[in-house]
């Protein structure tokens, strides 16, 4: 991905002076020029840039083997002027002219090969082509369609579920919710809810919140303390605003303490630090680490630990799951948090958008199992399933 | 009790030999490196328990960084995509010409960040739900294609990347089992139970794997932190 | 008319970003970059609310001159004295106040740089106790667990020269590219669409928690 | 309850401990664990000792920052040391923000054991520009054009050891710090595009991503974390380049205690487990 993002800087920067004055040429052995050059509009963008493609020279990698570099060149009309626009390195046979300044123009091309010593090679042919913006990305068919079955299921398992009574598996991690709180209540400790580092626009930290929900009705029925530390000011917002709301529905609004969920500083270690000091002082019997989590994951778990609290844990980054693991006694794993709300809710229609996830999930493992036959039957040069495995992988390539 | 008085002799013996080596070696006379060295010892005494030197590098870290963010947050927030745009640059002015959906993309945002505000009020304070309706939406519009882009298509590609190898067959059974071990509409018994039990074996060795594998990462920190004690700090070593 | 307004903005979001994602076309090519501006300048208000919060907290702590009241006076202390340097920074580079050599770069080199590291570092001695109580061979599972963060540890730090410790040494590559690689896609593939799910959720109005 | 129940239930500060002396007694007193040179850290070993000394330098480019620099730094310093004790020449170039600073502090850690090198003679500090694929392929055509003066503002024309210094021809080797993608783009313009010889330092996590490309020579060679680091610094020392801390060497010292401190824990707890365990079956036994 970094690589990728780096590219397209690169292609956006262009050599701020011409590689073309050569003052001691002795003696010029010009290479030859890329051939085949075809410009059209750059697919699947908003216009403004047209792609031109060529065949390299036959001195690239080849021949005299002296080509490091092509240089574009873009002109009004066929017969030129044309004026330097970029340059890409030897080997490559493509580049994108974002500079193009109106849509629907024709502009020419030509291109140069040019050796180390700076010496260019004559123009290639002159290609033509006009920028377009696009109304559909076309790359992106297949999340359009993926997207749209997926949806269907969900719609569909929705509409099943109405009035009815669905299974769901058991989550240990959201059985201990009850548990948890209600030992703390005996222990005459509160309760702590981290919601990690993540933003409101975490879908993770979204799910963490939905569970908050839960567990702050139990703690007001209970009137047992919460204590909710926060990284994001808008998350802390929105956690009130869910605490006073549980805590309404359990007919006690007069023990919500809006003071208990407060902001704690946006940095990562700082915000692990004064999670640590509050675990220490507060000496919570349960603690709830949801939401998103990084390397700070261990740090509130080690120390929630010591304090002897009962620790249930949960975030959708599997570099921290580890972590989580060998130091809280219950984990959601990923897709478990994400199912959570659907699970303590017991909601028909919540479940039934767990089924369609699940009815996802088969077409995904079908894809994958098919994908290995046909991998394998064409590994094994069997009939035309080599091209046909190929296709689907560059179906799921393709975006 | 016994083992609290070995604990207390044990942190003893590590005080005094950095006291020794303070003596004995050349200190940095730079106060800077001071104050960042005796912060480091402070917030590492939380190791032993909580006291008065971690609290005090706690809340010193904790008033720092929030002071920070607040000034760096300031700048990107409201300098550079409120008050610039409004007053300094002018965006929704182009050539001469006004236009009004530039100002809009300013003045919108900006009310929506003053509903924020509406807590403090006691009648209007659900007007709160607007801002924070908005931000779940767009991060949920952002993740429906991100996440089929970045991690369905992804790991699906990368899984069917097959050889006629054990690593793919592993592979292959590796990730169907795991995923089966998500399946939360199904009673685990019989085959599917079986399935998610190998799943819940993977899940097990991958996690105690990267434990394993992220071990040498943590030391070299502490390594880093040590180096910093007895080379930067107290010159003990050369 | 206090729940609607909420889910229909959340609807008309949510739903505005997923078309966009796919037409290139102008205008809609720079509504998630619009929209995500949009989140910033909202969450710079909003931290105007965690300030309140935190301050809040501390200065009843020190006007009641509670139990540690003086760690609240040390974080509000420290708290307006790096936001008054962060405004002398903004004010002598006009607004770019983390320019090298600002008096806020110097605090964020100086101060939060090495207390970070401090705090990060502690991941040593914590990974080393997390491993002892956990590791331990209970039942299948955690003795799979303890017997993969052992095989790779071995690996990691050959201690002889021999062919044993090569051997393992590759085993714990091919171990981290294999199987820990396969079940990480299976649990990403399984968040993937749970998020999918919560996500359609709450543009649907299904999933209301947070608009309580 | 028995001694195994007291081991299992051991207090953590205990671990801590062992951890902190674990780190600690490598530094005050250097164990000097056995340590195997492995083929990529001695490809680039020998690809340093390719470069003429008082010829063209040795390109380093450390593209790191703070987070990932108890890894890094051990293997710049040794780099550095191997190349002025030899009187090869050095540059160095930042195209990470923070390098910049890392290469400066390395150069301000090194420097004093070599008080006869001098800036712009035998070594050049470029500094930082944003940018990394267009700097890298620009230095293709001209160092000059990217980095007019070096990073003390010294016009490169009027350093000595830049007279013949223009592009990756003047340049022996490249060899690239940093646990990020740069190294990947260093091979992409100035490997595949130039022909520049590249060898990459990387972190201990990011190492196992690279091998792929030392098979295929895009990498003439690695080395990977402080272990690498430490294999380099065993090959200066027996050379006899310099009696230096090594602290890497130091370092995987630490590494290899703490790993085996806490596999050593790891077994320890287990036999605790099941002992007490057996324990509590017998007394079980007896007393029904």
């Amino acid at each position: 991905m970094n690589v990728l993002l780096a590219l397209l800087f690169l292609m956006q920067q262009t050599p701020n002076s011409l590689p073309s004055d050569t003052t001691e040429v002795i003696e010029v052995v010009r290479p030859a020029p890329p051939t085949d050059v075809i410009a059209m509009d750059t697919p699947n963008d908003v216009g403004g840039s047209v792609s031109v493609q060529w065949e390299i020279s036959e001195d690239d990698g080849k021949g005299l083997n002296n080509v490091i570099l092509y240089n574009v060149f873009r002109g009004q009309s066929e017969e030129g002027p044309f004026d330097y626009i970029g340059t890409v390195g030897a080997g490559r046979t493509s580049y994108d002219d974002q500079t193009v300044e109106k849509d629907k123009v024709t502009y020419y091309y030509i291109l140069k090969a040019q050796t180390k010593e700076a010496v260019e090679s004559e123009a290639s042919n002159v290609a033509s082509g006009k920028a377009a913006p696009q109304w559909f990305h076309h790359g992106r068919w297949n999340i359009l369609i993926l997207g749209i079955l997926f949806a269907l299921f969900f719609a569909f398992y929705i509409r099943m579920a109405k009035g009815k009574k669905l299974f769901i598996r058991k989550i240990a991690g959201l059985d201990a919710v009850e548990e948890a709180v209600g030992r703390s209540t005996e222990m005459g400790k509160p309760v702590l809810f981290c919601p990690g580092i993540g933003y409101l626009y975490d879908i993770a930290t979204i799910a963490a919140l939905t569970i908050l929900g839960r567990v702050a009705k139990k703690t007001a029925e209970y009137e047992t303390r919460i204590i909710m530390p926060n990284y994001d000011p808008v998350v802390m917002s929105a956690a009130q605003e869910i605490v006073k709301q549980s805590y309404t529905e359990a007919g006690r609004p007069d023990n919500f303490n809006e003071k208990d969920i407060f902001y704690l500083t946006q940095d990562q270690f700082g915000f692990a630090a004064g999670v640590d000091g509050i675990m220490l002082r507060e000496k919570p019997g349960a603690i709830f680490l949801q939401g998103v989590f990084y390397a700070e994951s261990l740090i509130l778990a080690e120390t929630g630990h010591s304090v002897g609290a009962i620790q249930i844990a949960g975030t959708d980054r599997v570099t921290q799951l580890p972590f989580f693991i060998s130091a809280c006694d219950y984990t959601l794993i990923g897709e478990e948090m994400f199912a959570a709300s659907s699970y303590l809710s017991r909601d028909p229609v919540m479940l039934g958008s767990i089924k369609g996830s699940d009815a996802s999930k088969v077409v995904i493992i079908s894809v994958i199992l098919i994908g290995a036959i046909l991998g394998i039957l064409g590994g094994l040069n069997i009939g035309p399933f080599g091209t046909w495995f190929q296709s689907l992988v560059n179906w799921f390539g393709r975006g | 009790m016994k083992e609290r008085k070995g604990l207390i002799i044990g942190s003893v013996i590590l005080l005094i030999i950095f006291i020794g080596m303070l003596i004995k070696g050349e200190p940095s006379k730079s106060i800077l490196v001071w104050i960042a060295a005796l912060l480091t010892l402070f917030i590492y005494s939380f190791l032993y328990r909580d006291n008065i030197f971690y609290k005090f590098a706690e809340h010193l870290f904790v008033g720092v960084s929030v002071g920070y963010g607040i000034s760096v947050y300031w700048q990107n927030a409201f300098i550079r995509k409120v008050f610039d745009p409004l007053f300094i640059t002018k965006t929704y002015i182009v050539d001469g010409q006004f236009h009004l959906w530039p100002l809009l993309a300013i003045v919108i945002p900006t009310l929506m960040g003053l509903l924020m505000l509406s807590i403090f009020t006691k009648k209007q304070a659900w007007l709160i739900r607007i801002p924070i309706a908005f931000v779940v939406g767009m991060s949920a519009g952002i993740s429906v294609p991100s996440t089929f882009q970045a991690y369905i298509f992804e790991h699906t590609k990368n899984t069917l990347y097959i050889t006629l190898s054990i690593s793919s067959f592993i592979m292959i059974v590796g990730v169907i089992t795991t995923l089966v071990y998500f399946f939360f509409s199904k009673e685990h018994k019989g085959l599917l139970g079986k399935t998610a039990n190998i799943g819940i074996w993977f899940i097990m060795i991958a996690f105690g794997a990267s434990f394993g594998y992220t071990v040498m990462a943590r030391i070299s920190l502490l390594i880093g932190r040590m180096n910093f004690l007895l080379y930067d700090w107290l010159g003990v070593i050369k | 008319m206090r729940r609607q307004i909420p889910l229909i903005l959340t609807f008309l979001t949510g739903i505005a970003i997923f078309i966009a994602f796919f037409i290139p076309h102008k205008p809609f090519n720079e509504v998630q970059d619009i929209l995500l501006d949009w989140a910033i300048i909202i969450a710079g208000f909003a931290l105007l609310l965690g300030i309140h919060s935190l301050l809040r907290k501390h200065i009843t702590h020190i006007k009641k001159k509670d139990g540690g009241w003086g760690y609240s006076l040390i974080l509000t202390f420290f708290f307006v004295g790096v936001f008054t340097v962060g405004i002398i920074s903004a004010i002598q580079y006009k607004g770019y106040s983390l320019t090298p050599g600002s008096l806020l770069y110097f605090v964020y080199d100086y101060m939060v740089i090495p207390l970070s590291a401090t705090m990060f570092a502690l991941l040593a001695f914590f990974i080393a106790s997390a491993a002892y109580r956990a590791f331990r061979a209970r039942k299948l599972n955690a003795t799979l667990l303890l017997i993969a963060a052992v095989v790779v540890m071995l690996g990691r730090v050959p201690i002889m020269e021999n062919a044993f410790f090569n051997f393992l040494s590759r085993f714990s590559d091919w171990f981290m590219f294999i199987p820990q690689m396969a079940a990480k896609r299976g649990i990403l593939i399984g968040v993937a669409l749970g998020a999918f799910a919560m996500s359609l959720r709450i543009i649907l109005g299904i999933e209301r928690t947070y608009l309580q | 309850m028995g001694f195994w129940e007291k081991v299992m239930r051991l207090d953590r500060r205990w671990v801590f401990f062992l951890i902190a002396l674990a780190v600690l007694i490598p530094f005050l007193k250097p164990l000097r664990l056995p340590i195997s040179v492995t083929k990529p850290v001695k490809d680039i070993f020998d690809e340093v000792e390719k470069v003429p000394p008082e010829g063209p330098p040795l390109l380093i480019g450390t593209d790191y920052a703070p987070s990932t620099a108890p890894e890094l730094d051990p293997m710049l310093y040794a780099l550095l040391r191997h190349c002025f004790a030899t009187k090869r020449r050095v540059m160095l170039v930042a195209l990470y923000p923070q390098g910049a600073g890392m290469a400066q502090a390395g150069l301000d850690n090194v420097l004093p054991e070599f008080p006869e090198v001098k800036s712009g003679m035998d070594y050049v500090f470029l500094g930082y520009q944003p940018g990394i694929g267009s700097v890298i392929l620009q230095m293709g055509e001209e160092i000059r054009r990217v980095f007019p003066t070096d990073a003390y503002g010294v016009s490169l024309d009027s350093l000595p050891m830049m007279e013949y210094i223009h592009n990756y021809d003047d340049i022996a080797f490249m060899m690239d710090l940093s646990g990020s993608s740069v190294p990947m783009l260093w091979v992409m313009y100035a490997g595949a595009r130039y022909e520049q010889r590249i060898g990459v330092g990387t972190t201990a996590v990011s190492a196992a991503q690279y091998y792929p490309f030392l098979n295929t020579g895009q990498f003439k060679g690695m080395l990977g974390g402080l272990k690498g680091a430490a294999e380099y610094e065993k090959l200066i020392k027996k050379k006899g380049y310099t009696e230096a801390r090594k602290v890497a060497t130091i370092g995987m010292d630490a590494q290899s205690i703490a790993h085996l401190v806490i596999l050593f824990l790891i077994i320890i707890g287990n036999i605790a487990f099941f002992a007490s365990k057996s324990h509590r079956k017998k007394t079980k036994l007896t007393s029904g």
